[in-house]
């Protein structure tokens, strides 16, 4: 890889991105670019993780080290990856159904040990890629090919769930505003800790009429203009209520003294327990009974 | 004056008779004996029944042994619920608790003993220290009737006890002493006497989990990632503790399919890492399983296996996981299996591992079992200088300057690999199939020549001799095949038949999987009758055996389901039979 | 006249060539006409290259055919870019896009065809209702040049287009014959009309996933529960309109573990349940399988498989999850696999999957893959009155009378199945090892037991001989056995070549697991050499009879990885090949 | 089965609990078969499904139709159970590892389709089963025989996550409050929805003293007698932050106007389908395209 670490075009890959026009996922890649671009870390020190879905081909369009890997499991390997890497840049990124159907039990857990990550979530409430069907954050009453007379069930609320794990940095964008998605991921990236974004990104095959991007950029509500800093975690509960009927966009929540990432405590443990630097050649020394 | 004594002992929770078999195991490994301690368990977490097995010898061990020489039965309740784990025979001494005895006297058990001593053990106890005292009592008792390295024992005793004050270790002498005094004062009909042990250099003391730990350590693991699992946990405890200090990492995750993801990240990354399971966890791991395959990421799987299917016999033997290590993920895909057959092979099977998975950038199985996983067994030393760690074929800077391919088709199946951190070799890793530069590709020239390349690599594993042990006679026409903890039981039951003057040859694979045709198939050359040994209702083995090279219409399978292990007799007494039938 | 003809298109997603055939493949069936459909598109969702085959014969078919009868190319991009899929030869007529006439005229295909045929597709649409009426000319052209169903496929189109009013029709009729009207201004070298087909009762059409819904609801499913995953999808959307008008209900999971969790549930509770997945999901799956196993709840597991391992090849066929199928779980276990060949199969195959599941109080898993599941194929009508639907074996009073015993040791290994609801039948169901009661037990007597139970109950179904098919010479020294939609290519060939007056025979299992050793063993005797043809790098079906049976040495896998599927003239020249050979 | 339905000995069986001496879970044990009593239906009728733990052998010691399925997946199988056979009374019973921990991807689905089904968890704060392992409730900080220097993570907090997923009946309870847990109970198996109810329900061999109970009796703080009824959904999450500060006893959230369950829903809708009463044989009717 060469080219400057702060001009988008830099991580940019010549894989040609397969989604459908006017995918909203063609729009947070711009955003990745753009944020990558302002945190200018080189191409070789940043790894981007996803699983399975549309939303989950990101890391192929980029010049950064990819894994696209299997449905619903990108955080446990992008945790394992961190924690034996930690001076890398992990971003992670997925799909509602891949984030918080399959993948729905990793993230409480990925969230309250804190590790350095930045998770964005391409949230167009279907599944994409399997054309079609219910996903976790469908609407409830809505019909898809597997609710042909409409879902039962209440939707999945990332915003919420994320919160109520006690996430440190948690916001929503869409890429019908794409400044302000761009400084939402680049705000994530350089969060110390777990950082969540959420994005409303438009499946105009199969959920969203194609004029979703002028549709949403009408309905955008910035929490700034709310009067919502993000610094109240409670105020950001009780908007995130609100996910499902109102656009908010911007930072629900942003810890303002984030506490140690569990990158941190590692290497604080290996430094501590490592200080008479053992040998591993002599981890077996503890079974002699008779010398 | 005997060399080899196989004692068991069984009692209720609070007994303590666990813990008087780790100190006699403790303390005749400190005097020079070679032995192992096997311990079982009621399903109770505390109190119920609790017993273990001990076999103590002048020369090497190589499983916890047959029919007991020695059973002592605080209770017999709890005694019997061990059944074919504390054999009895005709030969047996019993030792027993005088108030345990029935009003006829009689011992309930199926064969009379040859000796059977009633001894009141609670109250000796309740004389010097108390109920808690009566293990210390056993030790005496034993140590005098079986020159069991009395010094040793009280060495030991005081060295645990030390904390507790003089009074704590003067009490625990007493009982100690005055057990021995009620052996001298009521000898055995024929005295057996332990003979002392050879002179030796170094012993160790470990148990299988304890080892595959710290073999980790050796062989460069720099991160761990698991989920709880009986008889597997250990694994993660110990490196939980230790894995720190040389600079790695561990992550106890929310379930097994996270706990192998994450190891499949710091893979990902370019670090050694391995996790630990049994089968039920191994059976979440599948899919995750075919991703490290697909991407080739070198990764280190234990599974100590116990009993299946579903949650089975979470805390007995079976070694019916061979089919799963094998088989278990969709598509075509190898997996290299390998399996220790005793405490001490656990370390170089673990040391292995991480090298096959390096080397051929795969996971890697490693088939521990719940025998190997938690009994504890002296070793000889191990010299951990000469360990050689072979690590992943890394990019060239050629590789790296035109166009980097993650996948490149080299001769040998194996390309380069990097890892995020080194420049220029950035690529996109997937699940997906892919083409030599990682991009996804769904054409089916492409797919067959990706698979075969997956698979084809492993060719120079087969020829790796030094992973199968080949014990007997060459020209014998009866032969055993045997892996994992039963491997050490045929091992011996071999030796014993061989003694008696009949020629018969054992192939004992460390490498499951692939099957090396060759290997196996030399050893079966001129057999006519044999058979393939292994705890599975099934006989995983001799199945897979089958598939890939001609076994002799007279090599069968010997096999049972788990929780009822063999024992050297039973195999020598098998071996007899096949000997005097004629195979047509 | 001709009486078969194997027809390939392709074009951008936007040409419509996918609902082209499927128009052609519904107005043949209508007009009485075999025929079958199979679609194949690019990685992208929508737009992209996307490609039909379409076989349409006055006889029945049993796969797609072999190399092409007539190639339509609407551009040569999308075209090649399905390399094997849509195959010619020198045989063949080639039309395509005038436009995409290379400067030099010279076609980019390897071999030339006999016919090439550059027609102004785009420009003939462009004058009769614009871009989106190509695929209309297209019909009309094949219709006229080939004589295929005109009358038919104007009604279907009529039909197809009602709702949009006489002028849509209009100008679609006349797109129609202004294709026609080319077609026979522009007369192929040699006519090749097809044979109208024989008068029939009725015709029915169906793709391999759809049917296997509705075989479901008429074998009684109550229970629906999934995870969407290609290719396997099309079962759970067809249930989710469909199953709840039958008393049924269908839960859509969150997850493939939740998804067959649900219907373990079910199923504890009574009722018959399914789920459908492929190789991914299915490798979750694995754990559940086991507590199914154990607990001993009927289940059917439908697994259409694509191409492994991993995310694989999502969307092309593979018949590699057949080691999984058959040995995914950690210990002791079987359970049933079975195999349709075909779309028509997958109707009995699915019966039948519910009928042993209850009877053997087992999970079964039926092996579809992804050609199976979406190629649409005419069958005979199905007489769903016949259907003898089998139900769990329930406990009579008397078994609820004096302490139910759930895991009660019959002579035929299946005792008598109660569920919640039912007064007197109250047990607890477990993953881990019980006793008859089904109180948690880990002696090592009882788990050989109730291993023996789990696996000897299978015994009656190995001697089902309409589980399988055999057919050809009894007296051939050269067979074949195939399984899943190879057979049906095989049993084509078989054909050929039996025609040409080689003696051949052919085994088809719709039964793989257990292995019924006497139905193969017989099928092999006197069979010197032969093929078991599958698509799978490793040849799994091979492998596993030759564990269980012994297979002459002559009988060699024919395999091969995925996506590049078997056509049935290749597999004659095989069997041609074979049939010279002397084979010591 | 006989005897009385509202007789708690009735729901007593024959197999002896194999818990330490002063486990927790004996209490719950009492709690449940008196809870089964106040309700009174016949043993027939009930289903009682757990995962894999200490806690999850809690079925096998009642009469009712009882599975102890695998670890962490009680909620699925018995979500499976309850919509094929909505007339049962469902309980769903683990501890926190297996509902929290390997579990804790299917409790937000559970919840969020409000299947009829009261989930008791015996929170212990520690794998008992397998031998004191860290659980997810755990406490930060706390050494465990796999955190041998202290924990790095954040603990669950179950009352908090349930509530965000939209249960509508949250409690929680302990043992040392027997008449209190018992109520908590039934009223969870007559809300008609998903009920959860926490029950600290002490280790005493791998967690805490052998004078837990009499510990817990002292701190606890009954939720209603700090004035909250169980009405005000969101102070319930504010009372539910104190989750292993505070032991709160009571209901945290009780939805005063439940919506339809699963089952409800479903039933309407094999109603509206049903109508027609189709035949099963003719179910491939459709595929006929010439007669
Ligand atoms: C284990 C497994 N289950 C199911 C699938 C099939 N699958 C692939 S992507 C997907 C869902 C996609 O939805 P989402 O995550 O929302 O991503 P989107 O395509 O909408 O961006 C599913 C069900 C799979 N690949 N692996
Ligand atoms: C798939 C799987 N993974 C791991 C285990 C081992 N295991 C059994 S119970 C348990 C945890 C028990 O903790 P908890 O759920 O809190 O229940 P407790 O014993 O504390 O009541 C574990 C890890 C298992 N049986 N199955
Ligand atoms: S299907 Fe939807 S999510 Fe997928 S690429 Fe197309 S528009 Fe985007
Ligand atoms: S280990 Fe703990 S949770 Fe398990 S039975 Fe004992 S006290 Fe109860
Ligand atoms: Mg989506
Ligand atoms: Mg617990």
């Amino acid at each position: 890889m060469s080219g400057a670490c702060n001009d988008p075009k830099t991580f940019k890959s010549d894989l040609k991105p397969i989604w459908c026009p006017g995918c909203g996922d063609f729009g947070v890649l711009q955003a990745v670019y753009r944020a990558l671009a302002a945190i200018g870390r080189p191409t070789h020190e940043i790894a981007f993780i996803s699983g399975i879905g549309c939303s989950s081909r990101i890391p192929g369009y980029t010049t950064v080290y990819g894994f696209n890997t299997v449905h619903g499991r990108a955080l446990p390997i992008a945790q394992g990856l961190k924690t034996a890497n930690p001076d890398l840049l992990v971003l992670v990124a997925g799909g509602d159904g891949d984030g918080f159907s399959i993948g729905g039990g990793h993230v409480p857990h990925a969230i309250r040990r804190n590790h350095d990550l930045t998770y964005i979530v391409m949230d167009n409430q279907i599944y994409g890629l399997t054309k079609g069907q219910l996903s976790p954050t469908t609407p409830k009453g809505e019909t898809t090919v597997t609710s042909p007379y409409g879902s039962f069930e209440e939707p999945v609320n990332p915003l919420l769930y994320c919160l109520a794990y006690g996430a440190g940095y948690v916001a929503q964008g869409t890429p019908a505003d794409l400044p302000g998605l761009t400084a939402l991921i680049e705000e994530g990236l350089r969060y110390p800790g777990f950082a969540f974004i959420n994005i409303q990104s438009p499946c105009v095959t199969y959920g969203d009429s194609e004029m979703q991007m002028k549709e949403q950029r009408a309905a955008l509500r910035p929490l700034l203009a709310e009067g919502h800093d993000g610094s109240d975690r409670i105020k950001g509960m009780d908007l995130a209520q609100q996910y499902g009927r109102t656009l908010h966009t911007g930072v629900f929540y942003r810890n303002p003294t984030p506490p140690p990432t569990y990158d941190q405590l590692v290497r604080e443990r290996q430094a501590d327990q490592g200080k008479d630097q053992p040998d591993r050649r002599r981890a077996l020394d503890r079974f002699a009974v008779r010398h | 004056m005997i060399n080899d004594i196989c004692i068991g002992m069984a009692g209720s929770g609070g007994d303590g008779i666990v813990a008087a078999g780790e100190a006699l195991l403790n303390s005749a490994a400190a005097a020079g004996y070679h032995g192992m301690l096997t311990k079982s368990f009621g399903p109770q977490i505390r109190g119920g029944e609790s017993s273990c097995r001990l076999r103590i010898s002048t020369q090497p061990v190589l499983n916890p042994g047959s029919e007991l020489d020695v059973a002592v039965a605080l209770n017999w309740d709890d005694f019997l619920k061990f059944g074919s784990e504390l054999p009895t025979d005709a030969r047996s001494i019993v030792i027993y608790e005088e108030s345990a005895k029935t009003p006829d006297g009689k011992l309930p058990l199926k064969i009379a003993p040859g000796e059977a001593i009633a001894v009141p053990i609670a109250a000796i106890a309740r004389a010097h220290g108390g109920d808690r005292a009566k293990n210390t009592v056993v030790l005496g008792l034993l140590s005098a009737w079986f020159g069991l390295a009395p010094e040793s024992i009280l060495a030991g005793m005081r060295k645990r006890l030390k904390k507790k004050g003089p009074e704590v270790i003067a009490a625990a002498e007493q009982a100690f002493q005055a057990g021995a005094d009620h052996a001298r004062a009521n000898p055995l009909k024929t005295a057996r006497l332990m003979a002392p042990p050879a002179a030796r250099q170094g012993v160790w003391l470990a148990d299988g989990n304890d080892l595959t730990a710290a073999a980790a350590i050796v062989a460069g693991c720099d991160f761990f990632g698991g989920y709880p699992i009986t008889p597997s946990t250990e694994i993660m405890q110990t490196l939980s503790r230790d894995i720190w200090a040389y600079g790695g990492s561990l992550l106890q995750c929310e379930d097994e399919i996270a706990g192998i993801g994450a190891c499949v990240g710091a893979s990902f990354g370019g670090k050694r890492a391995m996790t630990a399971t049994s089968g039920p966890g191994m059976s979440l791991k599948t899919e995750m399983l075919g991703l490290a395959t697909i991407a080739e990421l070198p990764l280190v799987v234990v599974n100590v296996q116990r009993g299946g299917p579903a949650t089975g016999l979470p805390t007995k033997l079976e070694q019916a996981d061979l089919f799963q290590a094998c088989y278990s993920g969709h598509g075509d895909a190898v997996r290299p299996v390998l399996a220790p057959t005793s405490v001490a092979d656990a370390f170089r099977v673990t040391v292995d591992a991480f090298n096959i998975a390096e080397e051929f950038q795969t996971p890697v199985i490693v088939l521990s079992d719940q025998e190997i996983s938690q009994r504890k067994e002296t070793l000889e030393p191990i010299d951990t200088s000469t360990v050689q760690l072979v690590e992943r074929r890394r990019p060239t800077p050629e590789d790296l300057a035109g166009g980097y391919k993650r996948f490149k088709l080299t001769p040998d199946g194996i390309s380069p690999i990097s890892h995020p951190g080194l420049a220029g070799g950035e690529y996109l890793a997937a699940g997906i199939e892919h083409n030599e530069s990682g991009a996804p590709a769904s054409g089916g020239a492409n797919h067959q020549r990706m698979t075969e390349k997956r698979i084809g690599k492993f060719a120079p594993l087969l020829k790796r001799r030094e992973l199968f042990l080949v014990e007997g006679d060459a020209d014998a026409d009866l032969g055993i095949i045997s892996w994992g903890s039963s491997a050490g039981i045929c091992r011996e039951a071999v030796q014993t038949v061989r003694q008696e003057g009949l020629k018969v040859r054992i192939l004992v694979p460390y490498l499951l999987y692939p099957v090396a045709e060759e290997i196996f198939s030399d050893f079966l050359k001129g057999l006519t009758k044999g058979l393939v040994v292994e705890q599975s209702y099934q006989g995983q083995l001799y199945r897979i055996l089958r598939s890939f090279i001609t076994v002799p219409n007279g090599v069968r399978p010997y096999c049972r389901a788990g929780a009822n292990p063999f024992r050297p007799s039973e195999i020598v007494a098998q071996i007899r039979a096949l000997a005097q039938r004629s195979v047509p």
